[in-house]
């Protein structure tokens, strides 16, 4: 039997801690799965990067709107109350500071909240996309990733090796064996995924752990 | 006035000189000038500057892209969102002419790219941003403390041409989006000297359009262009989806 | 999610704090929130900071305006870009407050106070303008020189709160506004961490209102009033000619 | 018999200068009877400040709609085409170079093409508006206005003695005694309104001519 959080698992922890009313950036990947996640009463506003405000789920085969896609390029249906806004009045909403949440892949995160998603390791360019926008300007930025890479390293480290998408900035990241909050020198442990133990995470940690 | 109404595509993008930059809107298929792009493809310019969100090849199927551009050795430099693909498993067709040095990109935040347009269309030459700061792209770069925060000079981006697609357009160039199809439209026109359109439904009279409900006024739409039916015109697909990794 | 209907606009503004930055909407007689300008100059708040186009005073009729507000002693200062009428036989209720020292003001090129406001909303705490170079509104202040022109820096405007007057609303807050009636309206409520609007129409239900239609996303909108019909709510009124001078 | 211009006679002067397919913003005042002018064939599209790009005439009596004014606080009306804007986007049209000319009144025009319109003497403040913004970023800055002051005094002058709205942009200068064109260290003469003589002219103006 599998131990640990499953993809949508991470996305209902994260999803948990979204309150009524908030403004909610999802990125690609699986923090799309938070929008699968039944949160009500409470109710929350999805925004895409490309100017939608208030999606809803991904159509149905054979309803699709071609015109109409999230950030991931998912055709999605619109709920009561949408609105669609140009490109730079979506990255004003961005920058302005009215998304509560945006929750984002990750490849590293680091104890003291910096995060990098955009670049690997020994590429030329890559793909920022929204993310330095959201990242920098979000009310708080919520990380969804597994633990270590395939090979094995950790993704929680003290301090990020890869290039960084922003600084200090990250709340609280979910991974397949727990949630974990950044606290400048170090992770808290903030919950254990069922059938995983402190140790097995402490080893799979790149930095300090608190309980 | 002068008609705005071009017979074909090719007629559209003939005078577009090498050396030119040229602004591409589009959010995935929504948006996405196809038949604009597929005329360039044709047309003799080289040496292009292109601006956009992604440098095209992501999707499946494939449709007239910047990728296709850069393949035909069109391009000098591309500035966009990405240079390559976030999942490491995806390699674009751009990506290997970029590597190799054969194409330059600028790399910039996608909310970036979106206020330095709509900065050259609104006369503002440069503007302050908290994106990006403490970043890779910020190194060697102009910052300045405001408040007690910090922030990134940007600069305005200006474009000789724009390539847009629209649902709907009148007589006079006046443009209304439908759904998340608007994206970047308004924003590569404002910057442009001369904007470029195709348009999906059959050409409004003035004065039939809600004076209220226009997303793009026409006083900034130069060159329109009818978008036949499939197959003649190219027009959005569904997306096949890749496989989950 | 949180009603955002007031029962009336004494309920909409009863928390304003003495010290509020306040914005409103309005360019002549369309758009301008008269209603909740009305209920503010009956609620105690004072040492208001107020922004807006006009100091008001000009409109024949007279409409509850910024001048009222001045007149009853609860404006510090007002940033706008007429301090007086530029006729010079035309004398403005506040001129004489300004004269005497008693209200402050900062006096604003009228597209730099719109793209100040705009800026704020789009997280831009400052960008270049050629507006006002050369001019006495430069003097002492920073300058730079970009590709040849010189430029002024100028700074976001946030605002406290916003006071904005919309023709429909749906019951999440989206807004349409109606002709000229738009003008300062959006930018104001893109400013403002919280934003009042006076609707003409009745409430419409969420999902009733174009998603492609909407001027103002109700993400920005937190209070809304209904304007009710005259003699009760105070609505735009036709403007008497001046005499030619 | 009146000599020189009447008011009309000088908005209409101006316009005959519109060429097709412009895109222009008339000042409050004079300026704003440029739009009586007849210049068919030609069309030109009128901008206002607040965000009305295409309106006519002034609306008949009865038939104003109240939400729908000008910059001068006119109930116009909307031509076929025309399209509405919010004030900032309004303001990105003009600081963008996309008004063709804007017509406005002054106090006094420099031979530099320096102007002012904002401030009287002694004042404290003003009325700006939209005339810096405009003054600034149009492709053409042309000027109406009386060729004296009610006091008799040049408003033609070798350098602006009221704070400037804007410097060395102004292009064509009507006045109720002819056509002047700003050329830095004189007007030059562009014509000469009926029955005005030479002399007259230059005994109004407060520095030097070219004919």
């Amino acid at each position: 039997m599998t131990q640990g959080y499953t993809r949508q698992q991470m996305a209902d922890r994260i999803a948990a801690r979204f309150q009524d009313g908030w403004i909610v950036n999802l990125g690609v990947g699986i923090p799309t799965l938070c929008s699968n996640t039944d949160i009500s009463p409470r109710h929350v506003i999805y925004h895409s990067e490309n100017g939608v405000i208030g999606y809803g789920p991904v159509a149905v085969a054979g309803a699709e709107d071609l015109d109409l896609v999230n950030a991931g390029g998912q055709n999605v249906t619109l709920l009561a109350g949408a609105a669609v806004v140009h490109h730079a009045d979506s990255f004003a909403i961005i920058r302005g500071g009215r998304i509560d949440v945006t929750v984002m892949g990750a490849y590293e995160v680091s104890a003291g909240g910096d995060f990098a998603n955009w670049k690997l390791a020994g590429a030329k360019g890559g793909g920022i996309g929204g993310a330095m926008d959201l990242a920098a300007c979000a009310q708080r930025v919520f990380i969804i990733m597994e633990h270590v890479t395939r090979a094995g390293a950790p993704r929680l480290v003290e301090r990020c090796a890869l290039p960084v998408t922003a600084r200090g900035v990250v709340r609280l990241v979910a991974t397949d064996l727990g949630l974990f909050e950044p606290l400048g020198e170090a992770f808290r442990i903030v919950e254990l995924a069922p059938g995983i133990g402190r140790d097995a995470v402490a080893a799979a940690t790149g930095t300090a752990l608190l309980d | 006035m002068t008609d705005k109404l071009c017979p074909d595509f090719a007629a559209a993008v003939a005078d577009i000189p090498d050396g030119a930059t040229i602004g591409f809107a589009g959010f995935g298929m929504p948006g996405t000038p196809f038949n604009l792009i597929a005329a360039l493809a044709e047309h003799r310019a080289r040496d292009l500057t292109l601006v956009a969100n992604t440098t095209g090849g992501a999707q499946l199927p494939r449709m007239p892209d910047i990728g296709m551009l850069v393949e035909r050795g069109k391009v000098r430099k591309v500035i966009c969102a990405f240079t390559a693909a976030t999942r490491a498993s995806d390699v674009l067709p751009f990506t290997k002419y970029y590597e190799t040095g054969e194409v330059a990109a600028e790399l910039v935040p996608q909310g970036t790219l979106a206020e330095r347009l709509r900065a050259a269309g609104a006369g503002i030459p440069a503007f302050y941003t908290p994106t990006g700061v403490g970043t890779e792209l910020a190194e060697g770069r102009e910052t300045r403390v405001i408040d007690g925060r910090e922030y990134l000079l940007e600069y305005a981006l200006k474009l000789d041409y724009a390539f847009l697609r629209a649902r709907r357009a009148d007589e006079t160039g006046n443009l209304q989006f439908h759904r998340s199809q608007r994206n970047f439209n308004p924003v590569m026109a404002t910057a442009a000297r001369t904007a470029l359109v195709e348009v999906e439904d059959p050409i409004l009279p003035a004065g039939a359009m809600d004076p209220d409900a226009v997303h793009l006024p026409g006083i900034y739409i130069h060159r329109m262009v009818r978008v036949p039916p499939p197959p003649a015109g190219l027009w959005p697909q569904k997306r096949q989806e890749r496989a989950p990794r």
